[in-house]
């Protein structure tokens, strides 16, 4: 085992991967960007490096930087978190060549997963049902229609490099079909640097499923169930739960065996998971795998009762999965909300800021994953998130209960932050009933 | 469903509540907030608590009414907020317990005192029921009685204000 | 099930009923005196009524104003919490003459259990194994020394009415047994008007072990498991564990059976416990009932997953148990350190005032149960409790791992708390290796 | 089992964790606390971070000393702490990025610079390796070097102080 890990991360995420060194006794180096120099997280690490200025670019997502932190620190593993480098194979790679462990994927799996034509290819030799659409790329205007007009409208133009909804596009006739791909290239070549694009049958109103993966060195693959994040604003997940809500529990066994030969097939390794759209008729797609841990995480440390980050970090280390799958049992109801700091009432405006007061939820089934406390001041920086509020019951009608008083119970001052925006959304019959899709947030509060 | 096609707005329903407690807890007459286009008036007097918004919360707000209000005219002129903060001449008598106020020794007699009456320590200005018991709050000053500051049959916690005095009346 | 509850008590006990009734979707009014009138805890309940003043005679032990408020609050039972009246038979029948239910047990089994020579003779009938000691009270000094001398020295002087090891005195000889007996007589006499002492057999160093009861209005009695709760100072818990370090499982069943045997044995309903000491033997011997939710309650509901307050309101409310006692596992190990407003640095002196910073921890597997928060004024008038900070874990290595990591985070100021002592039993290698007993704190701690 | 027979004191580890870190992102040069009879005083300089405790917290103290750390001859007095808070007139040479700083072209060598030096801006004053790369440090300013702040071959991170000049020299 490692006995010493540097954090390539900030805010809560550093302090989750923090955390999990401390449970597991090793020590743990924190780096941090002249923004966050104050953040107490900082403090609970063995050692706290800065490699830059507050601009990403060149602190967290600066690879000489992090590495040579890493090698003044003396450790032998980085965690990446998600975001920043979590997905970046070149990083990967260069972590190992200088004889540091990433914990992550092999970066082979990461390139290969990382292109969503190559992914989808392979989903489809493993049996995977995926989204129809076109079969690689759109080269010229005249495939593009001939294809849309096969799977019929309406279709969804989409970045080969995109991500997090970045870089789509839905063209419901043929002119809007023209003009799409049009701006698409254009947006990619601009976002990523790589205008490909191509086509999709486009969803109406679907569930956002998605499966937790774990897979060691010694070919162990486990699934640990599903997460419904159906949830969502312009793509950005909201809320998240598991088991997902009215899934048959056919659906549910086949979605996760999908997810399991998949991630054998791409010779994957570490945490990782695939995401699925889940149609009205219970027909799942395969969307894409990522390659790190997620942000909603704990929703099932919760019902599995295995945490993810040790996990990572030991299998990391070479150790084979001390659990098989039949040992993992998906017990009771988990549900996360994320706290951001942003004015749900000024069209979701970044709230960064002083937090003047901090009145936390806690007490039995509530779980809450925060860097953040009164006095810490949120810098403009970074993402919003400032907190996770997780509840954990025997069942999805008292884990809505709980995580209404929990957000009853919880008081922030001196920014403004989603909370209320998840008071009325766990007060929203729709929603109470289980009846969301990945439209919802968009049907439901922006007309308004 | 309609409640819920809003964008939540800055007076959602804990921050109304939490006034609401606050007005109880600290004897507040009145609160008025502004913020942008959105307006919340509280007030709070013999009539109980009045809760009025203006702007996207006003369905959001109304359900929270504490249980003994009644909701204000909407609209009503805010000329009406004859604000009761209390002055430093008045001496206040107090709720020696929790229970329920009463104004009048049996149902339908006159009331004990009302504003303007003259009171001595000994005078009885109203009976507080706790526990099938009525205990006869008694004014312990002298002065003329300047307000009322509760209903008949009306629930009173420790400490509450029963009336005021005014000694140099 | 009630509509709507009161809550007879303060601080976190209060906050912690509040959360049960919010969870279990019921109304809940708070009732609060003058020094608690800033608490942030009471904004979470539907209802807050001032029933007096900081004095606790006045206000929290003041039936008749309780009472009243209970009344015009319009409630349908009461919840004592600890402490203050919730041993009180009295206040339990006052309660259900003004038809409010008290959430607790009958009034005849608190009276029973109450008196320390009834519940021995108890347990006694009911084939519990109780420490060797008078049959009833000394009358009078020829009596105690004959009594002495039979069972050997040291000997253990208590008061009938005492608790909490108020009016208990150790007699080594002749001499000391007597003048002992003179002063207990006196000291409970004064402490509780009954200065009834009787005598047991003083067991050297012994472990404090109780077990948690659930038993409802239609016979059915199951067990929790056990508490170790032998770190204690003065009589006072600091540290509590479930399940008990080096307890031998057949002897963990025969404790628990006993307690369910005691607790059938007095027709006791809703939530118990029964207290035992365990010598260098693991020979144990029945203590007393707490015929009360108890401060350590959270170690068994992580250890078990049952909600332990919920549990007593629907029990309560003639609702009977949702499981039987083969329902009931004891999963992992949960640990609990309190943390109290006092100095350890100056023998603990009680250390109220404004809480200027505050730090909690959070994560994976921690739980925290606290009515505090930065900017909170502790009040010097009750007892010091600020927060219960919990830990569950697969393995006791694990937990001690996660409780030393949470300890660290903590970061209060403006208060001296409880904290650093922590930190050091969770460095100490007798408590790591679970060899402690009740003596354990002074011997260790209190000759630096 | 020594170090668990203690009351615990307000110097715990992490207090002590907890101002070395202060120091290292602060650039302080020295914290000397009192509380009773206990004392902590930690100095940072070319030496590292040095930690003295007196009482009874010294055996917890000690363990916590920075990776980079050296124990200060115990009770040095403190005459010795020369405080070298950044006077207004002097100009900081900092690192541009974390890595190892050798104060000399190759081991054995003379240094580039040396306290009295005089500088240019293009003057080398040091050498910082990051990824096996070694990036020259130029003074970027003119006058006298007043200090070094740094050893060689010390691990340093972004921003950290290398060394002063007087423009003014």
């Amino acid at each position: 085992m490692f006995q010493r890990i540097l954090v390539a991360n900030r805010g809560e995420i550093a302090l989750r991967v923090i955390r999990a060194c401390k449970d597991l006794g090793i020590q743990v180096v924190a780096v941090f960007s002249e923004a966050d120099r104050d953040a107490p997280y900082l403090d609970v690490a063995d050692d706290a490096i800065c490699i830059g200025p507050g601009n990403s670019a060149e602190s967290y997502l600066n690879i000489p930087r992090i590495i040579s932190a890493a090698e003044i620190a003396d450790v032998q593993a980085i965690h990446p978190g998600y975001g920043f480098l979590s997905e970046n194979p070149h990083f990967a790679e260069v972590c190992r060549s200088c004889n540091i462990e990433f914990i992550g994927p092999p970066q082979e799996a990461m390139r290969l997963l990382g292109n969503k034509n190559e992914a989808r290819k392979l989903a489809q030799q493993s049996g995977v049902p995926v989204v129809p659409g076109s079969e690689g790329l759109i080269e010229n205007d005249g495939e593009a229609l001939r294809l849309a007009h096969a799977m019929g409208f309406p279709v969804l133009i989409k970045a080969a490099a995109g991500g997090g909804g970045r870089g789509m596009r839905v063209a419901r006739n043929d002119i809007s079909l023209q003009t799409g791909i049009q701006q698409a290239k254009q947006e990619a070549e601009k976002a990523f640097k790589d205008g490909s694009v191509y086509l999709e049958k486009y969803i109406e109103q679907p569930r956002h499923v998605e499966v937790q993966i774990l897979a060691d060195r010694h070919g162990n693959t486990v699934h640990l169930f599903e997460r419904d994040c159906s949830l969502q604003r312009r793509h950005q997940k909201l809320v998240e739960e598991s088991p997902a809500p009215h899934l048959p529990s056919d659906v549910r066994d086949e979605i996760c065996r999908s997810a399991v030969r998949l991630i054998q097939a791409a010779s994957y390794q570490n945490a990782g998971t695939c995401e699925f759209l889940v149609d009205k008729q219970n027909r799942f797609y395969f969307i894409e795998v990522n390659a790190r841990i997620q942000v909603e995480h704990p929703v099932t440390e919760l019902v599995t009762g295995i945490d993810l980050v040790r996990e990572q970090i030991r299998i990391a280390a070479g150790e084979p999965l001390r659990f098989t799958q039949d040992d993992v049992h998906q017990t009771g109801s988990a549900i996360e909300c994320r706290i951001n700091a942003e004015d749900p009432a000024a069209d979701f405006r970044p709230s960064p800021g002083t937090i003047t007061r901090w009145q936390a939820p806690g007490g039995p089934g509530v779980r809450l994953d925060t860097h953040a406390a009164a006095g810490y001041r949120v810098p403009p920086n970074y993402d919003s998130l400032v907190a996770k509020l997780l509840v954990h019951q025997p069942s999805r009608p008292e884990a809505l209960a709980c995580m209404r008083r929990a957000l009853a119970e919880f008081v922030v001052e001196g920014i403004k932050t989603t909370i209320p925006l998840h008071r009325e959304i766990f007060n929203n019959s729709a929603f109470i009933e289980g009846r969301v899709d990945t439209t919802f947030i968009e049907r439901t509060w922006q007309k308004g | 469903m309609a409640d819920d096609a809003k964008i939540p707005s800055p007076f959602d329903l804990r921050t109304i509540k939490y006034l609401v407690a606050l007005m109880g807890r600290y004897d507040l007459s009145e609160i008025d907030l502004r913020e942008g286009d959105l307006r919340i008036r509280l007030r709070r007097g013999p009539r109980g608590i009045a809760v009025q918004t203006l702007g996207p919360t006003l369905a959001t707000a109304t359900p929270i009414v504490s249980p003994n209000a009644s909701p204000a005219p909407a609209g009503a002129p805010s000329g009406d907020a004859k604000p009761d903060v209390p002055a430093r001449n008045l001496i206040s008598v107090k709720s020696p317990t929790p229970g329920t106020f009463y104004a009048s020794p049996n149902p339908g007699a006159p009331p004990f005192v009302q504003a303007g009456a003259r009171v001595t320590p000994t005078t009885v200005v109203g009976v507080i029921e706790a526990m099938k018991i009525f205990n006869e709050i008694q004014a312990e000053c002298t002065g003329v009685v300047a307000e009322i500051c509760v209903e008949n049959q009306q629930p009173v916690e420790y400490g509450q204000v029963l009336l005021k005095v005014d000694p140099a009346g």
